[in-house]
């Protein structure tokens, strides 16, 4: 697949958000407001594209020509884990306002499955190295405008009467839901027609 | 055989790639390292977080800030953390709680219901007591009474007032902190602090005189001071055609005896705060 | 007693109109439509247009009742609901999938949020793409309309035809309406302009929403920026760019063809123009029309689905508070 | 069709119903046989009360001095004894103190002659000194105490006088018959003002829907060198920081004063009271005032001493033809609705309205559809429905974020509101939320 | 210890309440089965890695405590993996990539961070069984609903072990079957949860 | 020094340990998996090709093709085709004769969703296709399919991408085939 067929795909069609329930909790958690949300997609794509392209390595330099690919969930998860911590130690200590804008939100990417997500998927579509690198990238996008619609909803929300039961995660699933039933008009046949193949 | 190569190559390559990247953390860390002040945010995480302001500060994390920095030692500022949050501040910084401070909860001193009071205008516009006060200080012939509309339903941070229904509010004194907001919002100041623990409570007002105050309500102080005359004990002091109830320093005998006596009825006994 | 002295806040008098006022224009511009498509497919869809009107009256009543709610039904905004809902549906539906779609869309999308006002996406819209996901086979089996309803044959709609006939298409076809004469289907500007072709009950006449909508935007119910800058920007895209897969240039797209074709006339006069769920400043209205535009272009033209009006304005529902934010007017005094 | 000035942003066009009123003539109204005069006519702190019951007062003489720094004096506007110091509510809805005077003794000023007095050669501390002890105030409605406003702070200077002349309100036409009448007097006012404020230019903004008076000032002002700008006719044209970007086309910072773009303004009416203040000796103790409305027999302009009572000036007026939904004090789009028809005019009441049912229609509030209207009318560019959901959530900072204190009060969003949301009403009740609480946080 | 469990289920109910652990099992949720045996794989990873940290809690510096966690999360998914392959395919086959997913979680590592680090090895597994029992409930009840409403069916095993709902399975509303139709349940059980925890309560 | 040692000592050690496990169980779980998949595969060639045996597989004869085996001699050829579908590829094994119409579809790996474009691996499911391909073209499209439409009800997505493999497997044999 072309470059812009990944991105597409990522960013619309299989958006890991809305029709893959990757990052779900980030995505419910962290949209309350929108400059957090926009922190908060940020840095985790920066994160993914980092990691999709440390695992592809990770799969086709070690786990690979040893032989050992079950223990490629360890291994996976081990590197994301590890790169969160380094990237946000060094972003606190050499950047303290990027450390402010984006840092509080750090840690909380190691347990955004969306990183692993596109990591163990980028592995399985066989794709090289370009191509994770740009699959996390674009699945980072997906997931910075999902939460940033999703932020824009919620912040409307804020100052609306929702019945009391619902309010706080509840509507915010519901909006999620609604959300993604607009997303169904982006489908692989729209990929496919749009850029041939 | 083959399968064994295997396992020792996982075994292997794991242990190294593992050890390494903890080696680099553990490194990372070092030279990493940046100070941050844990003691304010343990002490933030300490406070409920209302952000009511009752301590004094803006906000929970102010009161953390000057307790942190030793500028206030008084840990007994939160009244909404009450005794846990009190013990938990004490546990930490080391310090003595002032324990003397009464719980006070707010209560509202009107009985003027729709049916008891007298409407002298409808007012329309925002349901509101503060933009309601601002046309001839409220709708009601009493101007010293509740309006109704709820300035203090909608500001309590913690939901502990609701409106009656029939044209008064009602404070939830179990849930009541204490934070004085009502008191603060109620543009006809009838929102009043009173002891937890307190018994009955003169619920009225109004400085109108007596006259006045029956053409106006049912319910109202007229000020006729047989509280006060009568039951010397009870702490009923009369000021300005208006009977307060004083808790502290009094014997407190023949309250019920006066609210009986009461001609309109506006002593009223009330629950007392379930200590939790 | 006399009545009690009248003591209001500034301002003292106020423009006509009423929410209640804003949602009958609605529904009488809504009317033409509504007996046109009952005069081309008989009962049945008056059936279907009442159904979903009194499904969505009745769940926003009962759930009003449930949750101890002020009763909102006076406002009219659920027989509107009801009766887009109705608008959208083919001409033979089973009945009970317009009662879902207006119980989803009522309860759902408009309740849940608190009610009206409060909703961020179009019920009615949401409501249709929900039942269109969940029953797409009922949703997409059309009936040619006759006069009475008393010949009703079914048959495909033009873009439904369109979309098969296409990936048979043969060199020399130059546009959709060549195309469509060559799969034995043909049709006229005209029948499409009138609403002589196969589709949804409400979106049959062109003439008769166009009308209807004139009516809205005259007397300032609807505003103009939405429509026009939703059909404009999707005819503009249209004619750069639907002209290519024909084998022709850029700008040769029929786009006469596509602005009568399908609901986008429904969707671009009724339904975007929803006040709730578009954007609050003038600004943020000509850019949400024109992304609708876009995005109705872009599904039509490469996605799998005929239609795409439905999605591409609930799309842009989703981006309204964006837009919102980002469209503010720019205040008195204050330097950006 | 020829194009006039106008702000940018919103506004609105609420029928003018100046057709009652503006072809008729100031007439006078009989003096007052008793008059209960408030010493809270101005914004600021109440007057001290120079006087106790049972003093005897002459026309014209001070019985409120000023007291503190904004602040205003008040005069008798008869002669006579004061009856009583009282509390009153002033049709605007406000608690006051009060003279009731009764009527006693002679008119030392009504129908003398006079001579005028030389202003020319005072130095501006004493024009400021002569504003203050005559108890001028502004009369647009505002009625800020004018020898503050004339007062340019260090630092500044004023570039522009500015005449507010718009009059937007519908229904009121004082201002146009002053100008009609009037006119002398107030190009005698701005050569006062000029004098004390030496600004670079004069204007005079005044809505198109006055040619007469256009044409009247135009004829006594611009040999002058004052500049007459005709605006369009939308309201609020007459709003302070509207009038300064229509005519000048700059904006008053947020939060800041028009000296902050170099401009001081008054309305027509405070000039008329400059100029009798100063040429006159003659302190604020009368002024024009619109009686209109469906429910008036006959609508009129009249010229009336502050406390009189308003059932006077109805009787004046003919009475009325029908029970009036509402009566206003001022315009409708800002002025207050009371109903104790005793209450009095005082400096500040440009208007009293009688409005009838079919006028003023009222209907409960539904919810907001965010149609945008609101928006599109806010002459501050503000957007209501915003300010006015997050003071429904209590969230009265983002509500200030949004520019709660930008606003004008002018009306428009909720006059323009389908949904007949209290927008204005809620606006109010926040400022006044927001007060209180700042009160509690400082304290 | 009853009540413990019991707060699992309702009080602190994993994904009603916390709103924790939806990411990778939402996906799974369109029919029962599926839930079954991913609340089964996840109940096996929570309770052995519960334990296991806890157990090792003293022995792992701060510094690593993270990545330490989670290869003892990621080894006890990999296992749960292997064998499912290997002995339950059909399962493994329609759980898919979410089978390593289990890894991130939230709620495995959620809890390992918020009680098992801190607790004796007891009630760490105590707290598992009464999350892991809760997080069953949850995604078990989204599944049925899903389920119920999306394909018309209860499928309790692939073979034999279907419930086939009358006048529903011919015309099922398939938006539920979808991630729109998964979010928009997941939101109305919440809010039921919360009312049934409320009313409980009182 | 002796500290930071010490960490990732323990770190690796953890490491080394899961590794250990995992390795261990692995060794015993993976040929069982192996098996399983081989067959897996077998049953539905052997389904596929209708009694007759398959030949060798040939590994990628042309793109959107994994495999290719041709049945008994040259009865015709079975097909291991790549689709795309809703949940991402998805895998269909065909059997063709050699005019290319198709005798025999599966579906096999997917991500479809459950209880819909998932009953596509329902074998009642590829019955529409049996036959076309050679004189009759392959469905491209739910209203080339007249009555049958209520077996693919709704799942257009996961249709389209198992019609477009089966077409191109189909014109595949045909060229491979001379015709």
């Amino acid at each position: 697949m072309t470059y812009i067929g990944i991105i597409i795909t990522y960013v619309f069609i299989s958006n890991l958000v809305l029709s893959q329930f990757l990052g779900l909790c980030p995505f419910i958690g962290v949209s309350k407001n929108t400059e957090s949300a926009v922190g908060m997609g940020f840095a985790v794509t920066f994160v993914m594209s980092l990691a999709a392209l440390i695992t592809w390595a990770l799969q086709h330099f070690i786990l690979i020509p040893l032989n050992i690919v079950f223990l490629q969930t360890v291994t996976f998860i081990l590197v994301i884990a590890t790169l969160v911590q380094l990237v946000e130690m060094a972003v606190r200590k050499y950047s303290p306002p990027l450390y402010q804008a984006l840092g509080i939100y750090l840690p909380l990417i190691t347990t955004n499955c969306g990183v692993m997500g596109i990591a163990l998927i980028s592995v399985n579509k066989s794709y090289g190295p370009m191509e994770s690198f740009i699959a996390g990238l674009s699945a980072g996008a997906g997931f910075l405008m999902a939460l940033l619609f999703m932020s824009g909803i919620r912040e409307r929300l804020d100052t609306e009467k929702v019945p009391k039961f619902l309010q706080g995660t509840p509507i915010a699933f519901i909006s999620g839901g609604l959300m993604a039933l607009a997303f169904m008009a982006f489908d692989h046949a729209l990929l496919t027609n749009l850029i041939g193949g | 055989m083959e399968g064994i190569v295997r396992i020792i190559a996982a075994f292997l390559s794991t242990t190294v790639f593992a050890a390494l990247l903890g080696l680099g953390l553990a490194i990372a860390s070092r030279k990493l390292k940046v100070e941050k002040d844990e003691k304010v945010e343990s002490l933030n995480n300490l406070l409920p977080g209302l952000n009511c302001g009752a301590c004094g500060y803006a906000g929970c994390e102010g009161y953390a800030e000057a307790l942190a920095s030793e500028e206030d030692s008084d840990i007994s500022r939160c009244g909404p953390g009450g005794a846990e949050t009190r013990s938990n501040l004490s546990a930490l910084l080391g310090l003595e709680a002032d324990e003397s401070a009464v719980r006070m909860v707010a209560r509202l001193a009107c009985l003027g219901t729709d049916e008891a009071a007298v409407k002298e205008f409808q007012y329309v516009g925002y349901a509101d007591c503060e933009s309601a006060h601002m046309q001839f200080d409220g709708d009601k012939g009493c101007k010293y009474g509740c309006l109704g509309l709820g300035s203090c339903v909608k500001s309590c941070p913690v939901n502990a007032i609701d409106y009656t229904g029939d044209g008064l509010v009602v404070v939830d004194p179990d849930k009541c902190i204490g934070c004085e907001i009502c008191v603060a919002v109620c543009p006809t100041g009838v929102m009043k602090m009173i002891p937890a623990d307190a018994d009955w409570f003169v619920s009225c007002n109004s400085n109108d005189k007596a006259k006045i105050t029956k053409s106006l309500c049912t319910a109202g102080c007229i000020g006729c001071r047989i509280c006060e005359r009568k039951f010397p004990d009870a702490g009923y002091v009369v000021t300005d055609n208006l009977s307060v109830l004083g808790y502290t320093g009094v014997r407190g005998e023949g309250r019920a005896a006066a609210a009986a006596a009461c001609p309109p009825k506006c002593i009223i006994q009330i629950d007392k705060v379930k200590e939790d | 007693m006399d009545r009690l002295p009248l003591i209001s806040t500034s301002p003292q008098i106020h423009a006509p109109g009423s929410t209640r006022k804003v949602m009958l224009w609605v529904l009488a511009a809504l009317t033409p439509a509504g007996i046109w498509s009952v005069v081309l497919f008989g009962l049945h869809a008056a059936i279907v247009i009442a159904a979903s009107v009194a499904a969505s009256v009745l769940t926003e009543g009962l759930l009003n009742l449930a949750f101890k709610r002020n009763n909102t039904l006076d406002d009219l905004s659920a027989v509107v609901t009801g009766v887009l809902i109705g608008f959208n549906m083919p001409p033979e539906i089973p009945v009970f999938i317009p009662v879902v779609a207006a119980v989803f869309a009522i309860s759902v999308v408009k309740w849940s949020f608190g009610g009206l006002g409060a909703n961020w996406m179009n019920p009615a819209l949401a409501g249709r793409v929900f039942v269109f996901f969940s029953w797409g086979t009922d949703m997409t089996s059309w009936t040619l309309p006759g006069i009475g309803g008393v010949d009703a044959v079914s048959g495909p709609t033009p873009l439904g035809s369109l979309k098969v006939a296409m990936s048979s298409l043969s060199p020399g076809i130059d546009g959709p309406m060549r195309l469509l004469e060559s799969a034995g289907i043909p049709t006229t500007y005209t029948d499409m302009f009138l609403g002589k072709m196969a589709g949804s009950l409400g979106e049959m006449s062109a003439l008769l929403l166009l009308i209807g909508a004139l009516v809205l935007i005259i007397i300032k119910v609807v505003d103009w920026e939405i429509p026009l800058t939703y059909l404009g920007s999707f005819a503009l895209f249209m004619w750069a760019f639907d002209g290519l897969q024909y084998g022709g240039g850029l700008f040769s797209g029929d786009v006469l063809f596509h602005l009568f074709a399908g609901g986008l006339m429904l969707g671009a006069l009724f339904m975007a123009t929803d006040m709730v769920t578009s954007p609050l400043t003038r600004k943020g209205r000509i850019v949400f029309g024109i992304g609708c535009g876009f995005l109705t272009f872009v599904i039509r033209r490469y996605g799998n689905l005929p239609e795409g009006v439905s999605l591409a304005i609930i799309f842009m529902n989703i981006l309204v508070p964006l837009i919102n934010r980002f469209t503010k007017t720019k205040r008195y005094g204050v330097s950006s | 069709m020829k194009k006039f000035r106008s702000f940018a942003r919103g506004g609105i066009h609420p029928p003018g119903n100046k057709g009652y009123t503006s072809d008729k003539p100031i007439r006078n109204a009989p003096l007052p046989a008793t008059a209960v005069v408030p010493f809270s006519q101005h914004i600021g702190a109440p007057s001290k009360p120079l006087v106790a019951p049972g003093d005897h007062v002459e026309e014209a003489q001070m019985i409120g001095e000023p007291a503190g720094f904004i602040s205003a004096s008040v005069h008798s506007p008869i002669p006579g004894v004061v009856k009583e110091i009282t509390s009153i509510y002033l049709p605007s809805g406000m608690k006051t103190e009060a003279a009731v005077i009764e009527l006693d003794g002679e008119f030392s000023r009504l129908g003398k002659t006079h001579e005028d007095r030389d202003w020319v050669s005072m130095e501006n501390t004493e024009i400021l000194e002569i504003l203050k002890n005559h108890g001028v105030v502004g009369q647009g409605g505002a009625t800020f105490p004018s020898h503050v406003k004339f007062s340019v702070p260090k630092g500044r200077t004023c570039e522009v006088f500015l005449v507010n002349a718009a009059e937007c309100e519908p229904y009121l036409s004082a201002d146009h018959r002053v100008m009609l009448e009037n006119t002398e007097d107030i190009i005698e006012g701005i050569r006062i003002i000029r004098k004390l404020l030496s600004p670079k230019r004069v204007i005079i903004g005044i809505e198109a829907n006055k040619p007469d008076a256009i044409e009247v000032l135009k004829a006594a002002g611009e040999p002058e060198g004052i500049e007459i700008m005709p605006l369009k006719v939308k309201y609020p044209q007459g709003a302070e920081k509207n009038l300064i970007e229509a005519t000048i086309g700059r904006e008053v910072p947020s939060g800041k004063l028009p000296i902050e773009v170099g401009v001081i303004n008054a309305n027509v009416g405070t000039l008329v009271s400059v100029c009798e203040a100063l040429r006159d000796d003659k302190p604020v103790i009368e002024r024009v005032v619109t009686i209109s409305g469906g429910a008036i027999a006959h609508p009129a302009n009249i010229r009336v001493r502050v406390g009189s009572s308003i059932r006077d000036l109805i009787e004046e007026c003919g009475g009325l033809t029908e029970e009036p939904a509402k009566f206003i004090s001022g315009g409708p789009m800002m002025g207050f609705t009371f109903s104790n028809l005793d209450s009095p005019v005082i400096k500040g009441t440009s208007g009293i309205l009688a409005l009838t049912d079919k006028e003023v229609k009222h209907f409960a509030p539904t919810a907001c559809l965010s149609c945008g209207r609101c928006i599109e009318s806010c002459p501050m560019g503000l957007s209501p429905t915003t300010i006015f959901k997050n003071i429904e959530h209590e969230r009265l900072d983002e509500a200030t974020a949004y520019g709660l204190d930008d606003c004008v009060l002018c009306g428009s969003c909720a006059y323009a509101c389908p949904a007949h949301i209290p927008l204005v009403s809620a606006f109010k009740a926040a400022r006044g939320r927001k007060r209180r609480l700042s009160v509690r946080n400082k304290g | 210890m009853m009540k413990n469990l019991f707060k699992g289920i309702l009080r602190e109910n994993p994904i009603f309440v916390l709103a924790l652990g939806l990411c990778p099992s939402l996906a799974v949720s369109t029919s029962v089965n599926n839930a079954l045996g991913m609340s089964a794989a996840t109940f096996i990873v929570l309770l052995g890695s519960n334990v296991v940290i806890s157990l090792l809690r003293k022995q792992i510096p701060e510094d690593i405590h993270i990545p330490a966690y989670i290869v003892i999360i990621a080894s006890f998914v990999t296992l749960v993996d292997i064998v499912m392959q290997a002995y339950f395919p059909a399962l493994s086959k329609s759980l898919g990539i979410f089978i390593p997913l289990i890894v991130v979680n939230c709620i495995i590592l959620g809890r390992a961070e918020a009680f098992a680090s801190k607790n004796t090895v007891g009630a760490s597994a105590v707290d598992a069984i009464a999350m892991g029992i809760g997080f069953a409930v949850g995604l078990i009840s989204i599944a049925l609903v899903r389920e119920i409403l999306g394909a018309g069916t209860i499928t309790i095993f692939p073979d034999g072990g279907v419930i086939r709902i009358p006048g529903l399975v011919d015309k099922p509303a398939l938006v539920f079957a979808f991630p729109a139709g998964a979010l928009i349940v997941v939101g109305f059980l919440q809010a039921f949860f919360r009312w049934l925890g409320e009313v409980t309560n009182k | 020094m002796n500290e930071m040692a010490n960490k990732a000592l323990r770190l690796g050690i953890i490491g080394a340990v899961a590794a250990l496990l995992l390795s261990v169980v692995n060794n015993f779980a993976e040929p069982v998996i192996a098996q399983r998949k081989a067959d897996e595969l077998n049953k539905a060639l052997t389904v596929l090709a209708s009694g007759e045996s398959p030949g060798e597989a040939e590994s990628h004869p042309a793109g959107g093709v994994k495999k290719r085996w041709s049945i008994d001699g040259n009865k015709g050829w079975i097909l291991e085709l790549e689709g795309s579908g809703y949940g991402g590829p998805l895998t269909v094994v065909a059997s063709y004769n050699t005019d290319g119409s198709i005798i025999l579809a599966r579906l096999m790996d997917n991500s479809e969703t459950v209880g819909f474009g998932k009953k596509a691996e329902n074998p009642d499911y590829m019955k529409i296709f049996i036959g076309t391909g050679g004189e009759k073209p392959v469905p491209r499209n739910k209203n080339d399919l007249g009555s049958d439409v209520d077996t693919v009800s709704g799942a257009t997505i996961t249709f389209t991408g198992i019609t477009e493999a089966l077409r191109d497997g189909s014109n595949l044999v045909k060229e491979w085939e001379g015709r």
